[in-house]
């Protein structure tokens, strides 16, 4: 910060890279990634970008309502694994409209979700706890419904949520519909608005009138319902119901939050930031493997990679 | 003789919108030094400044001659200079003793805390200020006024040669504020230098050796206090003098708006019983700790009473929540506006429409133009100095997020308005602001039940007067005929 | 003190044999059909099972061994996470004699007997099959599990043994899926941008990422152009393989190994001779011999 | 809170409730199980929960000096399996005094954990992200150090440290000699109590003169240390470096922190809960093992107990 006022031009220009550090951090990245490898700048390949960050895309969008509220969400993973089985359950060829698999797949995640949030209201138990144990709860409840093994053999209808719809990967179709209405939720709607109020400080919100526990509700359920329709993508992606996939995928989605300026003690952030966030992780992984760089080298680079990324982007809003 | 503290030419922003403009200001050794002006003047800036928690962006501070730079709140301990910040800085799951002695803890042995000798010097310090906190209570189980003098205890316990006091009694009652002038006065003989923030003119007058104002970031005057009028005083903080409010008028003989019965809450308050009328302000006397912040609290179903009868209109509610209280028009503002009256990244917007946001709305969608027209309406109204209707509130100064918190409350529009300690922290003339909102809002019909420290306050504002102690009420008075004298006994215990 | 239940045909009076199974990972489909058929075997003889899963961490298969013990268990089958890191499992259960015998595979630790495969067959086998089809000429992709996990660190060395006797097959790149179907589509189209039609075939540790690395091809049209193998011949895997999507995949006999291993535990415990090693062999799957894995 | 006030006698029991709320818990889930499963109750069989618990208390007990502080530590899995990495390379038989490995792989831990603290300080980036970083990077490192490959052939006197020690294993000394440090440092040392102060209020404690970062740098080394130590304990007990061990551990690490008690958000805790959140973890898992229920129940079953630990416990604290 100079003490002398900048010129209102470079001002703008300043308050956008504030706004904005994340996406000159990933130009930077891109940039760096075309000079190396100029396959990283074909239509074909940034399409697989996006069809690669969609899923975790969907559930940071989803746990980014969870972090705004200040709490957390450890069951993402097992809720798409336990949502995939339900959805591909109900996907057989000829069985059910292609509806119903898809539903109930996004239902059982919001059923989740919701039983997330009345019992961390209701019972006052740390958000950790509760969605850790919904994590083993929902894992075991997957395996026992698909009885270990994956339900494959699912309808056409059902795999094309994996598939292009005119020429574009209607995975990403969703993630971008869902994280626009997401975003005009958040700063648009009054319930939205109290997601930020809970988050920023609880007793000032219940203070003001403000129905905390449903809010809280609501968050959970979100992020559950958005597991649940990542959980449906997955299944048509991978062709069939895996009660072991999403192994740790709330990690990923998390950071992708975090990443984009969520703070985990709740009230800050958005959904641009996740989107960027998880356009940024789903760019290093790509990335990386084009390089051909070897596994153990590209666990080491990825670590720092991710946490310079962030690093920059915070010593540029300063 | 020299100086002690010389600040000289001090120019501060926060980013690039100017703070301090060039402000300087010399301290004597042993000299109480009263610094005033408006909220967001930058009284705390400066002195923040002063105690190494900001970096200025130009001049310089000279301590015994020399010019020094303290680049943390620690350099600036080692030199002998402490400070009590305006905001409360608790450890709350933490003792008093430890929140007294943090960061020079006694030792025996390297690193191992001498607890006895802790404790001792706990209480040693407690006395001083005749308080009976227990020394191992956690901070979490006291009320706000006593986090306040262990906020001051903390500054007491570094043995600085220099203090600063950012309104330290805002939260306190005449009986603790006295004990601590016994206390200040002593430091002063014994050679330590005080500079006291306060918005209460009348601490000024009765303890500073000289006074600074401050205004718009600028130095505007440094005076003896033996040489200037508080009439003098207000007008150089304010820029012009203040009119005279006419003195509101009593209540109108009305049905009661609210009826209490017997309303009792474990050990805090009991066997509570009062009527409010529509347009009447019914003011709460009472000594630190009589249960008056409690009963508003219950009242407002934040901490619902155990047993007794509210009503409202006639009608017997039951109030466990708060949204429960303001569906039936009544409205708090809350003591202490830190921990539940602000969200501290929301502006001073999106503050003060959260209790009523649904006004706003259409289908759950807010319409933001007028929601930021109201807003703007707000700031103008009780002139909040923001940098605009979305700097966080956190940012603003003392008095101007408290102005922020009341212009929530006002804009839920309730029918009954529980004020605990509405001018908490805020400068003279946003006082007689909200003095005025108070009595205009009695005028147009609200009911106000209005709990203060400042007896001045109380005995101007309000038609009817309860005096608790110890969780009872014990007398209503006539605010016109009563003394302070009788109003003290009665809230005496014993 | 345990009550013989009506429905064993253990002589009345006699004590039930009780076999503590201690599985790697029952959330993988291959590790419950080995555990499907010790239990349906188990079912047939009349001997009780205590069955835990060790969810792919060695410590817990540690401590789970020292319960058994503790419970005094007749015999333990051992399906080992790890060579070494499982072996202190075999040394305690040898040590309170108990007899023990590993399945599916190896410790670093001798057990009573040890029934399974060796999981560098499976590679090699896939491999060979491979060069066979591009004539020992071509340009190869491996997808690597878990890294440091046994059974990813015994197919990787199988596989580079093929590759480093046949040196006109080239290794293009290698790189871990992770086990994880979605990981290995990933992954693929990845490798299919940075390496595009020089891709002449992908050996996939296991099928899971075998079919990642189909559909990832067939989404790109270029399935035609690359030969896909894979190890273990889930059910996904056989199906594909008979609609002919995927090239080859690998069986091995996890039925064989299950009741194998509780027909071995009891010839131990009745003193009755028993081989201390079988081995049961991995079999190539492709289209021409498919009708004998599926029903 | 009833109006009436309670005898002094019944006051103390309340508050001993109160204070270990936790105890009655396990007493309650012990005595179940006993009943249910004789064999609970044994010497042998309490002992091998004892060993069970070892790694994850020590782990645990490192992770609550983050937690009190408001951090977190994602990374100690990975350093586990760093650390035993790099202690089992120095054990090979007759090569060097065994006090070498232990001592190189505690170090390699703590300078882990040090990285962790300096570039959250420094860079003032979120823990979440930064060990998060970590855990991928230490991960990468063990796989490169062992070449993706276990490291075996140890030494006996390496070995030892998973053994036993005139009848009691030596990891359950080791845990309670760190448990019983860390307790008394923690109450009692000024370091110790400036790390619940930073944890309570970073603003008061700068404001107190307190050397934030510092304290901070010190929490995020003892838990890398300590992870360290469980990385050597691990590999004497597996009899191998494993770069593939602790996946997951810091969640069960963190999990046992909280259901003792110790808050995510700083500030409150202590390592005497921790240990009996540990103690709870291991109870439960041996005891479903020992009542022979089936995997996928388990998992299911797990989920709900500790849910519902956590809820008795705060309910009888109330
Ligand atoms: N960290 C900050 N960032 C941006 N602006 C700030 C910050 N701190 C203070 N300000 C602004 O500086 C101005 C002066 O604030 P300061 O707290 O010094 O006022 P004050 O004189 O202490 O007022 P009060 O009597 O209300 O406490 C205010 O307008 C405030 O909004
Ligand atoms: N959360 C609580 N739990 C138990 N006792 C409490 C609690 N809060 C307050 N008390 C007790 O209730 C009594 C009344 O406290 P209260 O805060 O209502 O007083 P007050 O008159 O508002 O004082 P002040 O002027 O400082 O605001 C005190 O004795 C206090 O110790
Ligand atoms: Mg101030
Ligand atoms: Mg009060």
């Amino acid at each position: 910060m100079s003490p002398k006022p900048a010129t209102p031009k470079s001002r703008t220009v300043l308050r956008l890279l504030e706004r904005f550090g994340l996406v000159i951090v990933l130009l930077i990245i891109g940039t760096a990634l075309t000079l190396l490898q100029p396959q990283f700048l074909t239509s074909a390949n940034l399409l697989n970008v996006a069809r690669q960050i969609s899923i975790n895309g969907i559930l940071a969008v989803g746990v980014t309502y969870v972090l705004l509220t200040g709490g957390v969400d450890l069951s993402l993973g097992s809720i798409v694994a336990l949502t995939g089985v339900v959805a591909a359950t109900f996907a057989h060829p000829g069985e059910w409209p292609v509806l119903v698999p898809i539903a109930l797949g996004i239902l059982s995640g919001a059923c989740c979700g919701a039983l997330n949030g009345l019992v961390i209201t209701r019972g006052r138990i740390a958000p950790f706890i509760v969605t850790l144990g919904m994590m083993t709860l929902a894992r075991g409840l997957a395996l026992l419904l698909s009885n270990g093994r994956p339900v494959s053999n699912l309808g056409t209808g059902f795999l094309a949520v994996g598939g292009d719809f005119l020429g574009f990967p209607v995975q990403i179709l969703i993630l971008l519909a869902i994280a626009g209405a997401s975003r005009l939720f958040l700063s648009n709607m009054r319930l939205g608005r109290h997601i930020f109020a809970v988050g920023g400080n609880e007793e000032a919100s219940r203070a003001a009138g403000l129905n905390v526990a449903g809010i809280k509700t609501f968050a959970y359920t979100m992020s559950g319902g958005l597991a649940g329709l990542a959980g449906v993508m997955l299944a048509a992606r991978i062709t069939t119901g895996q009660p072991n996939a999403g192994v740790a995928y709330e990690l990923d989605a998390i950071a992708a939050a975090v990443i984009g300026g969520t703070s985990l003690s709740g009230g800050v952030g958005g959904i641009g930031g996740t989107l960027l966030g998880a356009l940024l992780m789903g760019v290093i992984n790509n990335g990386l493997d084009l390089l051909n760089v070897s596994s153990y080298y590209q666990q080491i680079i990825k670590g720092i990679i991710i946490i310079g990324a962030v690093w920059l982007d915070r010593r540029q809003r300063n | 003789m020299g100086w002690l503290l010389e600040i000289c030419d001090i120019t501060k922003s926060f980013s690039g919108v100017p703070v301090l403009n060039g402000v300087s200001l010399s301290l004597q050794a042993g000299e109480i030094h009263a610094l005033v002006g408006e909220n967001g003047a930058g009284k705390s800036t400066l002195m923040k400044v002063v105690a190494g928690l900001h970096q200025p962006d130009a001049g310089e501070l000279r301590l015994d001659g020399n010019p020094t730079r303290f680049r943390s709140p620690h350099e600036a301990l080692l030199a002998g200079v402490a400070m009590i910040h305006q905001e409360l800085l608790p450890f709350l799951d933490l003792t008093v003793a430890e929140n007294i002695f943090m960061g020079i803890e006694p030792v025996s042995g390297p690193g191992w805390i001498d607890r006895p000798a802790l404790h001792r010097k706990t209480v040693e310090l407690l006395d001083r200020l005749g308080l009976k906190i227990p020394p191992d209570r956690r901070m979490r189980e006291l009320r706000v006024a006593e986090m306040q003098t262990v906020e001051i205890l903390k500054a007491l316990a570094h043995n600085a040669r220099l203090i600063i006091m950012d309104e330290p009694t805002s939260a306190l009652t005449d009986r603790e504020a006295g004990a601590l002038f016994a206390i200040l006065n002593d430091l002063r003989q014994r050679g330590a230098s005080i500079i006291y923030i306060s918005h209460k003119l009348e601490e000024v007058f009765r303890l500073a050796d000289r006074v600074t104002i401050l205004r718009d970031g600028c130095h505007v005057a440094t005076h003896p206090i033996g040489g200037i009028t508080t009439e003098a005083l207000i007008s150089l903080m304010v820029g012009r003098p203040l009119a005279n409010r006419p003195r509101s008028a009593p209540g109108r003989a009305a049905p009661p708006i609210l009826s209490v019965r017997n309303l009792a809450l474990g050990r805090r308050f009991n066997n509570v019983s009062f009527d409010l009328a529509p347009g009447e302000v019914l003011g709460i006397a009472g000594l630190m700790g009589a249960g008056r912040s409690s009963l508003l609290s219950a009242l407002y179903g934040l901490d619902p009473a155990d047993s007794g009868q509210i009503s409202i209109g006639g009608r017997a509610l039951k109030i466990s929540s708060p949204r429960n209280a303001l569906d039936a028009g009544i409205g708090l503002v809350t003591e202490d506006r830190k921990v539940s009256g602000f969200i501290p990244l929301f502006g001073p917007r999106q503050n003060m429409t959260l209790a009523a946001l649904r006004r706003w709305c259409r289908f759950g969608w807010i319409d933001q133009a007028a929601e930021s027209a109201v807003a703007d309406e707000q700031i103008r109204l009780f002139g909040i100095r923001a940098s605009g209707r979305d700097q966080p509130v956190l940012r603003l100064s003392g008095g101007n997020q408290q102005k922020v918190v009341l212009a929530r409350s006002m804009l839920a529009g309730p029918g009954v308005l529980l004020l605990d300690e509405p001018t908490r922290g805020i400068d003279i003339a946003a006082k007689e602001e909200v003095h005025r909102i108070v009595s205009d809002l009695a005028r147009n019909g609200t009911a106000i039940l209005l709990v203060s420290s400042e007896l001045p306050e109380l005995l101007s504002l309000s038609h009817r007067l309860l005096v608790m102690c110890e969780g009872r009420i014990t007398g209503t008075l006539d605010p016109r005929t009563t003394t302070q004298e009788e109003i003290l006994t009665l809230a005496m215990p014993g | 003190d345990r009550p013989g239940t009506p429905e064993q045909p253990a002589k009345p009076g006699t004590k039930p044999i009780v076999i503590g199974v201690s599985l790697m990972n029952l959330a993988s489909e291959f590790i419950g059909m080995i555990n499907q058929s010790i239990e349906a075997r188990a079912k047939e003889l009349g001997v009780q099972l205590i069955v835990t899963d060790a969810q792919r961490s060695p410590e817990k298969q540690v401590q789970q061994v020292e319960g058994f013990i503790a419970r005094k268990v007749d015999a333990i089958i051992l399906n080992p996470c790890e060579v070494e890191a499982s072996s202190p499992a075999v040394t305690k259960a040898l040590a309170a004699g108990i007899p023990i015998i590993n399945v599916n595979s190896e410790t670093r630790t001798a057990p009573t007997a040890f029934v399974g495969s060796r999981d560098e067959e499976s590679a090699r086998i896939a491999m060979d099959y491979i060069a066979t089809r591009l004539n020992g000429h071509g340009n190869v992709l491996m997808m690597q599990g878990f890294l440091g996990q046994a059974a990813q660190i015994k197919r990787d060395q199988g596989a580079r043994e093929v590759l480093k006797s046949r040196p006109g097959l080239k290794l293009l790149a290698d790189q871990t899926a992770e086990w994880d179907r979605a990981k290995a589509i990933s992954l693929m189209e990845n490798w299919i941008q940075a390496h595009g039609t020089n891709i002449q075939a992908v050996f996939a540790q296991n099928d899971e990422m075998g079919m990642g690395a189909l559909l990832a091809l067939e989404q790109a049209k270029l399935k035609e152009k690359v030969i896909v193998v894979s190890v273990d011949a889930i059910s996904d895997a056989l199906q594909a393989v008979k609609a002919g999507r995927l090239d080859a995949t690998v069986f091995q006999d996890a039925r064989g190994q299950g009741s194998t291993a509780v027909d071995t535990a009891l010839s131990i415990l009745r003193k009755q001779p028993f081989s201390p090693q079988v081995f049961i062999p991995f079999q190539l799957v492709t289209r021409t011999n498919i009708s004998n894995y599926t029903k």
